[in-house]
C-alpha cells in the first residue's frame, strides 16, 4: 500500500465514473457515474492527506467538503429528475431536446 | 444418532404451523384453533407445513387450492376437515369429528412429516413458467432493446397517472383468496402504484349454502333475546380477534378470542378490561387515524354496526317489543370511517352483554327480519357481506395498502356468506 | 482481541441473546393473551428452529436469487458488526475503535439495504411492498437515530463507546439527555422493524419481506432480526444507561440486565401497542423526532459548554 | 499487521473498481444502485485502513440512505428495473470508453510520475480528534459554508418536488402541463 497505488485505484474509479456519466442515457445512471467520480476524488483526497500532508487535518476537511458536494449533487439531482419527469415525462437524456420549461 | 434425527426429535415438539383454507361453516372452528398451543395458524403458505382445508365450498372445486398447496415448503401434507377430499389433492387426510380429533391428526401428521420427509405431498402443478418462454431477441427476452417486447412472456408495466401528477408504472396483481392479510376467501384484483391502491375489483364470491346460526334461525321463529345478544357479543369479539391480529396485536386478539369462547353475561368486567387494553394500545391514534372509507347515508342501510357507525339509526331491534321493554337505545357514531366502526362494535359488545344479562326469558324476532351482528338479515334479501363487497372498489381506491387492509377488516366481511340468506328447515332442528 | 476469541464471543452473545429474546417474546405474548403455559416459552424457540432447519426452502418465479440469499445473511452480519463496537464489560470488547459509535450507526443504517434487497429479491408483491416500507421507515428514522446517538458522545468528548460509558460514571446519559432515550427507542423499533413499527414484515402484508421464504432462510431471517434488536438494546444500554457501570453486581451482569431490560421493553411494546400507519410513521420521523433530536443536540451541547 | 492491511487494501481496491464497473454492466437497476453502494463501502474500508476511520464510516453511513433512494428512483422511473431485458441504454458508447480510459491513464500517470512529498501521518495522532478540532476551530467558516450550502440545497430540492408545487396541491389532483413541445 503506497500513495501511488492509492492514486491508481482512485484514477480507476474516476475513469469508470467518466465512462458511466458519458455513456448512460438514463438520468439516474448518469448520476451514478458522477457519484463514482466523486468516490474516486474522496479516495485521492484522503490518500494525499495520509501520504503527503503529515497528518494535516485540512486534508480530511477537504474530504468532508467532497462528501457535502456528493450530498448536494444527489439532492439536486433527484429533485431535478423528479421535476423533469413530472413536466416532460422524460427519464432519459435523449428525450430532452431543449433546456427550457 | 445423526443431526437430522436430533433435529427431527426436537421439531416434534414445535407448534404445528398450519395454513388454513376456510370455506363456509368452518370459520369459527378454524379461528378457535389459534387458542391451541399445539397449533399455529400462519399468514402465508410459505411458513406452514400443513395445509388445512376446512368447510364447504361452492361447487367442490376450491379456487387457488393447487397453487397454495405447492407454495408450502417440503415436507408438507394436507388435511381435509369436515368435507370431501377434492380431486386436486388426493393425498389429503380426511378428518371428521371435533376439534380434539383435528388437533390429534394435525400433530400426528406433523410429526410424521418431520420424521420422514419422503412422505411429503407431491406438487400438483407442473414446474413450468406460467407463460411460455419466447426465444426472440439476442438474449431470448422477447424483444429488442431495454423496453422492447414481453420479457419472460410478461408485458412491461403500463404507466398510469398518479395523484401527484407523475405517471409511474402500475402493477396489476391478484391478492387472495387465501392470504393472511385479507378475510378468508376474499379475492381482490388490485392495481398498485407503489403501495397505493389505484383500482380494485372484487373476485368471485365464495357463497355456499345457507347459514344455520341463531340469527338466521330467528328469521323463522322467535328466539330468546339473551341467546341472541350473547351470540352478538361473541361475534364482535371474534371480529375483534381477527382485526387486532391484522393490526399487529395478535396476543391481544387471542385474549379477545379466548374471552369470546367462554363468554357469559357475567364476563362484563373482563370484557371492559380487554376493551380498555385495546384503547390503550393506541390503535385509534396510530392505526386508524386516517379519515376516509366512510360508509354513510343510503349506502349504509341494513349494514348494522357499519350503518350505525355512520350515524344511520338503522336497527331492527328498535321495533321489537322485547327490546323496547329492556330500554334498548341504539348506539350511534357519526363519522362512519374505520375508527368509528371499531368504536361502534366495541360499544355494542358491552351493550349486548348488558342486554343479555337483563333479558330474562324474553323472545324477539321470528317474522322474517332479524338484526344480525353484520346487519339486517331477511328471508330472501342479500346478506350484509354481499352489500359491503359491492362497496369495496369505491372505498379502497386511493388508499395505501395498509389502510386498505385496515378498512377491509373494519367492515367485517365474510365472503362465504351466501348471496341470499334463504333459510331452510335444517337450521330448526 | 484475538480474532478467534472475538468471533466466538460475538457468536455466543448472539446465540444466547436471540434465545432470550425469543423466550421473552413468547412469555409476554402468553401473558397478554391471558393464556397459560409459560413452560413452553423455554422450549418453543428451540423446537421451532429445529423445524425450520428441516424444512426445505421455497423458490418463487424468477427471483433476484443473489439478493434474496444475501438479505438474511447481510442482516445477521450487520448485527454482528454492530455488536463489535460495544464493550460488554470493562475491557471486554471486540473493536472499541475511536469512532465506534459511528461504526454502530453505519451498520444499523445498512439494515435498510439488507431489508430492501431481501424484499426486492423475492419477486413477489408483498415482499416488494415491504421493501418500499423499509426504505420509507429507514429514511425517516435514520437522521433522528444518528443524532440522538451521536449526542451521547458530547459529554464523553469521544466517539468511542468505551469512553461514552466511562463518561457516565457519575450520572447516566438518560438523566443528562432525557429526550435521547425515548427517541432512540422509537427509532430503534424502526430499524429492527419490531412492534409498532413492524411495517416491512407486517401482518397486513402477510409477513412482508419474509412472506415468501421458508426453512433455513426464514430461520436465519428471524435470528438476524432478533440480533438487530439485541444490538440496538445493547447500544441503548451502553449509550444511555451507563453500560456495565453500576453498584453491587459485576459489570457484565449489569450489561446483560440493562440490555435485556431494554429488549423486553421493545418486545412488550410489540404486543401492547398497535402497528402504526405508514403515513403516521413518516410524519412522526420528519416532523416530531427530527426536531426533538435537534433540540437534544443543542441542549446537550449547551450543557456541556 | 502491515501485511494484513496490505492484503485488505488490495481486496478493497479490486472490489471498489470491479463493483464500480458492474454498476454499468448489470441489467437490473436495483443491482446497479447497490453495486455502487458496494463500491462506496469498499472505498470506506480503504479510508479506514488509512486511519481516516470517521470519514470511512460516514461514507458508508451516508451511502446506505442515498443508494436506497437511488434504487427506489430506478424502480419508479425506469421501464426495466428488474433487468428482464438487457439494458443497452447508452449513447456515444465508444467515445465514452475512450474518455473513461483516457481519464484513468492521465490520472494514473499523474499519480505514478509526479513527485509528491512523502510525509505520512505521524504515529500517535488521533485523526478523528484532529478533524473535530479543525472543523470547529480554524476551518469553521468552510464547515459552516458547506452546512449553509446543504441547507440551501434542501430548500431548493423541496421547492422543486414539493406537493404544493407549481400545479396545485398534489392531493387535489394536480394537472400536468401540455406536452406539445416534446414531439419535435
Amino acid at each position: 500500500m503506497s500513495l501511488e497505488a492509492l492514486l491508481v485505484v482512485s484514477a480507476a474509479l474516476f475513469g469508470v465514473g467518466v465512462y458511466g456519466a458519458l455513456s448512460q442515457q438514463s438520468f439516474v445512471m448518469i448520476m451514478m457515474g458522477l457519484e463514482l467520480m466523486l468516490n474516486g476524488a474522496i479516495l485521492a483526497v484522503v490518500a494525499f492527506w495520509w501520504g503527503s500532508t503529515g497528518g494535516n487535518p485540512e486534508g480530511q476537511l477537504l474530504a468532508v467538503v467532497v462528501l457535502a458536494v456528493m450530498a448536494i449533487e444527489a439532492a439536486i439531482g433527484f429533485a431535478l429528475v423528479a421535476n423533469v419527469y413530472r413536466v416532460r415525462k422524460a427519464d432519459i437524456s435523449e428525450k430532452l431536446r431543449r433546456l427550457r420549461h | 444418532m445423526g443431526v437430522r434425527e436430533a433435529l427431527a426429535g426436537l421439531a416434534r415438539w414445535s407448534p404445528v404451523p398450519v395454513f388454513p383454507i376456510v370455506g363456509g361453516g368452518a370459520r369459527d372452528l378454524v379461528r378457535d384453533l389459534r387458542l391451541r398451543p399445539e397449533v399455529e395458524l400462519v399468514a402465508t403458505p410459505r411458513h406452514a407445513t400443513l395445509l388445512l382445508v376446512a368447510g364447504r365450498f361452492p361447487s367442490g372445486a376450491i379456487p387457488g387450492l393447487a397453487v397454495v398447496h405447492d407454495q408450502i415448503p417440503v415436507p408438507r401434507a394436507t388435511v381435509r376437515w369436515n368435507g370431501e377430499v377434492s380431486d386436486e389433492i388426493s393425498s389429503a387426510r380426511l378428518v371428521g369429528g371435533d376439534e380434539e380429533d383435528l388437533i390429534a391428526t394435525l400433530v400426528a401428521l406433523h410429526r410424521e412429516m418431520m420424521a420422514d420427509p419422503s412422505r411429503s405431498g407431491p406438487p400438483i402443478l407442473p414446474d413450468v413458467d406460467a407463460v411460455e418462454w419466447r426465444g426472440v431477441g439476442p438474449y431470448g427476452h422477447g424483444g429488442k432493446g431495454m423496453t422492447g417486447g414481453t420479457p419472460y412472456g410478461r408485458p412491461l408495466a403500463e404507466r398510469a397517472g398518479d395523484r401527484d401528477g407523475i405517471e409511474l408504472d402500475q402493477l396489476p396483481v391478484t391478492i387472495g383468496p387465501w392470504v393472511g392479510a385479507l378475510p378468508w376467501g376474499l379475492e381482490l384484483a388490485v392495481k398498485l402504484q407503489g403501495d397505493l391502491v389505484q383500482e380494485v375489483e372484487v373476485g368471485p364470491r365464495l357463497s355456499t349454502d345457507p347459514p344455520t346460526d341463531v340469527f338466521s334461525m330467528a328469521t323463522r321463529k322467535p328466539m330468546t333475546v339473551a341467546v341472541l345478544e350473547l351470540e352478538r357479543a361473541r361475534h364482535h369479539l371474534r371480529w375483534l380477534a381477527d382485526a387486532l391480529s391484522i393490526q399487529g396485536l395478535s396476543a391481544l386478539g387471542l385474549r379477545a378470542l379466548r374471552l369470546g369462547k367462554i363468554l357469559t353475561p357475567h364476563h362484563q368486567r373482563e370484557v371492559r378490561r380487554l376493551l380498555a387494553m385495546v384503547r390503550r394500545s393506541g390503535i385509534f391514534g396510530l392505526a386508524l387515524n386516517r379519515a376516509g372509507g366512510e360508509v354513510t347515508g343510503s349506502q349504509a342501510k341494513g349494514l348494522g354496526p357499519v350503518a350505525r357507525a355512520g350515524g344511520v339509526d338503522d336497527d331492527a331491534r328498535r321495533d321489537e317489543p322485547a327490546y323496547r321493554e329492556l330500554g334498548f337505545q341504539t348506539i350511534l357514531h357519526q363519522k362512519g370511517d374505520a375508527a368509528a366502526r371499531w368504536r361502534q362494535r366495541m360499544a355494542e359488545v358491552t351493550q349486548s352483554l348488558d342486554l343479555s344479562d337483563r333479558a330474562g326469558d324474553r323472545t324477539a324476532f321470528g317474522a322474517g327480519l332479524v338484526e344480525g351482528p353484520r346487519g339486517r338479515i331477511t328471508a330472501n334479501g342479500p346478506s350484509p357481506s354481499v352489500v359491503v363487497l359491492d362497496l369495496l372498489p369505491q372505498l379502497l381506491s386511493g388508499l395505501e395498502w395498509g389502510d386498505a387492509v385496515s378498512l377491509v377488516w373494519s367492515l367485517d366481511i365474510d365472503p362465504t356468506e351466501s348471496v341470499e340468506t334463504h333459510v331452510d328447515n335444517r337450521g330448526a332442528s | 482481541m484475538n480474532p478467534l476469541v472475538a468471533v466466538v464471543l460475538i457468536g455466543v452473545v448472539m446465540v444466547v441473546s436471540v434465545y432470550l429474546v425469543a423466550v421473552i417474546d413468547t412469555a409476554v405474548e402468553t401473558r397478554v393473551s391471558g393464556g397459560r403455559g409459560y413452560a413452553r416459552a423455554w422450549l418453543a424457540p428451540i423446537s421451532r428452529a429445529a423445524r425450520l432447519a428441516l424444512q426445505r426452502r421455497t423458490v418463487t418465479e424468477r427471483p433476484d436469487a443473489e439478493a434474496w440469499v444475501l438479505g438474511p445473511a447481510l442482516l445477521g452480519g450487520l448485527a454482528a458488526v454492530a455488536l463489535t463496537s460495544i464493550p460488554f464489560a470493562p475491557g471486554v470488547d471486540v473493536a472499541d475503535i475511536p469512532a465506534g459509535i459511528v461504526l454502530f450507526g453505519a451498520a444499523l443504517l445498512q439494515v435498510m439495504v439488507a431489508v430492501v434487497l431481501h424484499g426486492w429479491g423475492a419477486n413477489s408483491v408483498f415482499p416488494l411492498l415491504g421493501a418500499f416500507r423499509m426504505a420509507a421507515v429507514g429514511l425517516s428514522m435514520g437522521i433522528p437515530f444518528s443524532l440522538v446517538l451521536i449526542t451521547t458522545a458530547i459529554p464523553a468528548e469521544s466517539l468511542s463507546v468505551g469512553a461514552i460509558i466511562a463518561s457516565q460514571e457519575g450520572v447516566w446519559n438518560v438523566l443528562r439527555q432525557p429526550i435521547g432515550l425515548p427517541v432512540y427507542l422509537i427509532t430503534a423499533l424502526g430499524f429492527s422493524f419490531w412492534g409498532p413499527l413492524q411495517l416491512p414484515d407486517g401482518a397486513d402484508l402477510a409477513g412482508g419481506t419474509s412472506a415468501e421464504i421458508s426453512g433455513t432462510a426464514l430461520l436465519v431471517w428471524r435470528i438476524a432480526r432478533a440480533s438487530i434488536l439485541v444490538s440496538l438494546a445493547a447500544m441503548g444500554a451502553a449509550a444511555f444507561l451507563g453500560g456495565y457501570l453500576g453498584p453491587w453486581l459485576p459489570g457484565w451482569l449489569w450489561m446483560i440486565v440493562k440490555t435485556m431490560g431494554l429488549a423486553a421493553l421493545m418486545i412488550w411494546s410489540g404486543h401492547r401497542i398497535a402497528r402504526a400507519r405508514m403515513e403516521s410513521v413518516v410524519l412522526l420521523g420528519w416532523t416530531v423526532l427530527l426536531p426533538v433530536a435537534l433540540v437534544d443536540v443543542f441542549v446537550s451541547g449547551a450543557l456541556t459548554l | 499487521m502491515n501485511l494484513i492491511s496490505d492484503i485488505l487494501f488490495w481486496v478493497f481496491s479490486v472490489a471498489a473498481v470491479v463493483t464500480g464497473l458492474l454498476v454499468f454492466i448489470t441489467d437490473s437497476m436495483v443491482r446497479a444502485a447497490y453495486w455502487l453502494m458496494a463500491s462506496f463501502v469498499a472505498v470506506g474500508g480503504i479510508l479506514m485502513i488509512l486511519d481516516a476511520q470517521f470519514l470511512g464510516l460516514i461514507l458508508i453511513l451516508m451511502m446506505a440512505g442515498e443508494m436506497t433512494i437511488m434504487a427506489i428512483f430506478m424502480v419508479m422511473f425506469m421501464m426495466n428495473p428488474a433487468g428482464l431485458n438487457p439494458m443497452t441504454m447508452v449513447h456515444q458508447h465508444r467515445t465514452s470508453i475512450v474518455a473513461g480510459a483516457g481519464a484513468f491513464v492521465a490520472l494514473a500517470a499523474v499519480g505514478l510520475l509526479a513527485e509528491f512529498p512523502d510525509r505520512p501521518v505521524p504515529p500517535g495522532v488521533d485523526p478523528t480528534v484532529d478533524l473535530g478540532v479543525e472543523l470547529l476551530g480554524e476551518s469553521m467558516l468552510i464547515f459552516e459554508s458547506a452546512g449553509v450550502a446543504l441547507l440551501a440545497v434542501m430548500i431548493g430540492a423541496v421547492a422543486l418536488v414539493s406537493k404544493r408545487g407549481r400545479y396545485g396541491i398534489a392531493e387535489e389532483g394536480s394537472e400536468e402541463p401540455s406536452l406539445e413541445m416534446s414531439e419535435e
